[in-house]
């Protein structure tokens, strides 16, 4: 039921643009029990340096290889040092962690999944999409980056019968704008809305999403990742969420950005 | 067979590692994977008389070494931790140290007061590092006359041992061991955080919500080990060492420095067996150097200096 | 072109980067790697009246993203600096700093003095973290009425500007910054180091020949960040922020602090350039962020808050 | 004349007994200059970590290839980084820094040169020995280790004519005992002696060579490396030294241990 720490070997490991790679991680306890939206606190670096693990979301989950994907971005020295790790490489990592993302299609036969990403933003929302996709609902997803390279994941996804639409900042690939523009578009018929992103993107797709429902995958700076510090709170009507313990995944609603 | 056990005035601990208050919750998100009964106890996170909400977000930032936290001591209250986590920590064998947390003397007199009778509570963790309200901000445990007044206010109000929390940013800290030790506490545990900040250049502001924060994980251990070894040499009563702490050998310097027991915060949140490791590598220390108990050890490295 | 210079009140540095007391020696060992022209200024090893002889080894010792040093001030006191260190310094468009260190009051003044009419001399920085040995060997610097008396003596012996270092291990590093600028101090300078130490476990004793050591290094940033900070909000004098800093973007955190300059100490170390690196670092930030004058970042994280 | 800080790029590496290491670095600066006795300030780590450079002796001095070495145990989280580096991985280092031993086989055509050393403190000492030993001079080498496989580079001093004699403690190779027992006996041939290892070996060779001209390489915890923080003291009849700049080598009877 609740997370593990377990040792995650690097299985398989591509470079995508702009410094971003993609880890597959044979890590079976994980992968057995893990949810779209969820996440992995890993130690990066050896030891104890950098000191706290780094929180990546799940970018895909293969119960049947016993593998996870992580789509990591470089930007300060654990994303480095996680993204210059060869394969074959043990990992340290605590997961699954958070709560994921709401699975109607467990339920319900038919609905409309509309996802909603900038950049790396795209990671948690694949194997929610994927899984939304496969049990036969209509999937969509609007992903929007700064140039064509930064648009990450779309041919897979596309394979996989998901609509994306694109939009980049300098107009190189899809339409020029922000995702936000495109969702105005699309929006009408979907019946649920999965969101990750900057809190600006968040913010305005909020707004646009008052009549339909949303939720969003939040990030905060994180220490324990378990909900034992109280350290990545996050805002709310009623005081604070966790955003380890109670998110990642939020109601567009309960949230403040 | 090593003796792990140890003595913290009239409060056993099987063993001298506890986890540190703040950093292990109420015991429950780490119990699966560490067992608190391997461990001498465990040091709740603060609580206070009623609910506190907490600082607002960012509320912690690693640094080199070490982290900021600025939780703002967020808490469910003593009546939630009275009915729904003192119960369920009942079910283990360890010892169950309630860090108390208030902004007024009345305040942590009543805390005393009324975890005095509670089933369950092994002691009680007085931290005088929270702002005190009646002096605008400034801290109870800054200064020695003041941190007197909240150790003899909860030493009236308990009967439980007390074990007053100092705070590392003063002039002396072993004045203010002595004062709370003349008040009547049975132990003091040190060092709660440094006060630190970290400045975000690109955002051209503080990093942390709440602007300052407290300073945890090995960067400051050698700040807390120094201040372990200056307490013990002034007061009689036992210290509970914290700072920095992440394997056997960082915990055995504070035991050697006059420390009785350990505590283990920080280093949890990147290796959750961390306090776990740190209590076996111990015993295996003391086999390895011919020891027979870790009472021997306590105080080892002040032969011949103090 | 980004104007770098800053004013430490009468002082005009060419930029904002100094070299800290202690770790540069008097300039020479690393001349031939870091050109001291391109710097704002070298704060020289901190000098007595008399030669010093130092602490017994090991003086120091790594500590997680720090180190401890108990070097005990060693220097060849101050007619060795003015016949044989200072002339050579001379040769430098750069601003000489020199750090006084002394024993008691009247020593301070006497150095004061002696520097008042030295060719060469910019500054004077008086480090009141030396032990005072009338008052059993506690800190000059731990009691701002002391200090105030330090820099009075100071202030009244030379005319040259008058920087006093703070030290960090007191409860209210803003009541001591006080206190100095009312004496008239034309600046001060934080951090010194933190007080701390490291035992051997395995030698079962402290791993320095002195016991206790100064904490250096990234670990103590954030302490030192933080008590700029206060400190900038509590005097109208200018501050030269240190502690830490190990490149461009560390040393901003100082400058939006509300720092005036700073100095690198412990980076050099493991870094000879680092003091140059960081004054590149620095203007390529500034233009990135379409600034035209280091002065227009300082106190920037202040701004909406204190 | 001085130091430099230059990247030395690591052209071998072979693994030696019980965690040792020999590096070969070239670092033609620094190898055009050294002299036997000195020693590299090197960067052990990555991005900051650890903190402070680790001195190591010159265990080879080749000026016509460019190259020098290093003969590095590993005791720590430096070392143990060190010593995990691949060929090809790009060093910095601070060097050559300190003062060396004395060469009076630059000026006398005849003299008898006897190394005494302990485990890896036999790596100064090399480059001393094969210079002596290539002008002409005698030298021999009392080498003393835990085991058998403790005696490091002992085939190569023999192959370059150095008379080695060994012995260890548990009597696996050469005699059993101490290198010190072996000096009593091969001592009054000698007109120099070079000694470097653990404090307790050297005070037994000072007293057993108050006749004859002693030189230490000794050890000390170094920040700078060049005599900017006064960190290196070690004490001598008036006032402290320092190991970086005085040292490493002290005549045996200008220190005390
Ligand atoms: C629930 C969750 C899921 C995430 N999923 C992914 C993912 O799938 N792929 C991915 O590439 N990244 C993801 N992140 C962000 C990732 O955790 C950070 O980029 C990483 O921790 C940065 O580590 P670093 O050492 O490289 O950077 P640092 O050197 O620590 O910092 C570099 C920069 O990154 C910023 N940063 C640091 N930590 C965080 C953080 N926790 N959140 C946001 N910004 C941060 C800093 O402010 C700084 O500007 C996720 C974060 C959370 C909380
Ligand atoms: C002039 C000089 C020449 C040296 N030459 C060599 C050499 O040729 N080959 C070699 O293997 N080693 C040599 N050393 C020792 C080497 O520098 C240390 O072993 C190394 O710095 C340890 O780094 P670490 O990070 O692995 O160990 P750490 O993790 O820092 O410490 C591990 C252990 O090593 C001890 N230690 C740390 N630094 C030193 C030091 N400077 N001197 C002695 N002990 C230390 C510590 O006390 C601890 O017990 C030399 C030292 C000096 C001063
Ligand atoms: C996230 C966090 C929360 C903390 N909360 C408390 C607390 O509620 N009460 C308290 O007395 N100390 C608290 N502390 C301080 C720790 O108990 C401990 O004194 C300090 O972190 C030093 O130990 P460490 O370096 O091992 O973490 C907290 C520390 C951290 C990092
Ligand atoms: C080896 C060493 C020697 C020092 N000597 C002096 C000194 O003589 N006078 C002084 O005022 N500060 C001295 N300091 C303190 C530094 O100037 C500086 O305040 C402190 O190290 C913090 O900066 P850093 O972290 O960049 O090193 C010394 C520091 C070190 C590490
Ligand atoms: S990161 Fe510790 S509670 Fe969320
Ligand atoms: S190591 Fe700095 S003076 Fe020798």
């Amino acid at each position: 039921m609740t997370w593990q720490q377990c040792q995650a070997v690097i299985s398989r490991r591509s470079e995508l643009p702009h410094g971003h790679i993609l880890l597959g991680l044979k890590a079976p306890p994980v992968a057995a029990r893990a949810r779209p939206g969820q996440f992995l606190h890993v130690r990066c670096g050896g030891d104890g340096w950098p000191l706290l693990r780094r929180p990546f979301s799940l970018a895909g989950i293969l119960p049947a290889e016993g593998e996870v994907e992580l789509l990591v971005r470089r930007v300060g020295k654990g994303t480095a040092w996680l993204a210059s790790q060869p394969v074959g490489q043990v990992l340290d990592v605590l997961g699954p962690l958070g709560n994921g993302f709401p699975r109607p299609w467990q339920k319900q036969k038919q609905g409309d999944l509309l996802g909603v990403a900038g950049g790396v933003g795209v990671a948690p929302l694949v194997p929610a999409l994927l899984e939304a996709a496969r049990t036969g609902w209509d999937v969509g997803l609007l992903l929007g980056a700064q140039d064509a390279p930064g648009l990450l994941l779309v041919e897979r996804l596309r394979a996989s019968g998901i609509d994306v639409s694109t939009c980049t900042e300098d107009g190189s690939y899809g339409r020029q704008g922000l995702v936000t523009e495109l969702l105005a578009e699309r929006l009408p018929g979907a019946s649920l809305v999965f969101a990750c992103g900057p809190p600006g993107m968040l913010r305005v797709v909020r707004e646009m999403t008052t009549a339909v429902e949303c939720y969003f995958s939040l990030e905060e700076r994180m220490a324990c990742g378990v909900g034992a510090c109280l350290g990545c709170a996050c805002q709310s009507g009623d005081g604070y969420h966790l955003v380890c313990r109670d998110g990642p995944v939020f109601s567009a609603r309960e949230v403040q950005l | 067979m090593i003796d792990l056990t140890v003595d913290i005035g009239r409060l056993r601990l099987k063993n001298p590692v506890l986890t540190a208050s703040g950093t292990c919750g109420y015991g429950r998100e780490y119990a699966h994977i560490l067992d608190l009964n391997q461990l001498g106890g465990i040091m709740v996170k603060g609580t206070s008389l009623v609910p506190w909400a907490g600082n607002p977000a960012p509320r912690v930032v690693e640094t080199p070494a070490g982290m900021l936290n600025a939780i703002g001591l967020q808490n469910p209250g003593l009546d939630y931790f009275l009915h729904t986590e003192l119960p369920w920590l009942r079910q283990f064998d360890t010892a169950v140290v309630v860090n108390i947390a208030a902004h007024q003397i009345e305040e942590y007199a009543e805390l005393a007061r009324r975890l005095d009778n509670a089933a369950g509570v092994a002691a009680l963790e007085v931290n005088i590092s929270c702002p005190n309200v009646r002096q605008g901000g400034l801290s109870f445990g800054s200064d020695p006359l003041t941190a007197h007044r909240v150790t003899a206010a909860v030493r009236q109000a308990t009967s439980l041992p007390v074990i007053v929390k100092l705070t590392p940013n003063v002039t002396d800290i072993a004045a203010l061991a002595r004062a709370v030790a003349e008040a009547g506490a049975d132990a003091v545990s040190l060092i709660n955080t440094l006060l630190g900040m970290v400045i975000d250049v690109r955002a051209r502001r503080p990093a942390l919500g709440n602007i300052v924060g407290g300073l945890s994980g090995p960067a400051i251990r050698p700040v807390a080990v120094r201040m372990v070894w200056e307490v013990a040499g002034a007061v009689s009563i036992p210290v509970i060492g914290m700072g920095g702490i992440t394997c056997a050998e960082d915990a055995l310097q504070f035991l050697m420095a006059g420390a009785s027991a350990v505590a283990i915060g920080t280093a949890t949140f990147a290796n959750p067996r961390a306090p776990f490791e740190v209590m076996k590598g111990m015993a295996a220390f003391l086999q390895e150097e011919g020891f027979t108990a870790v009472s021997d050890i306590i105080g080892l490295a002040r032969r011949g200096i103090a």
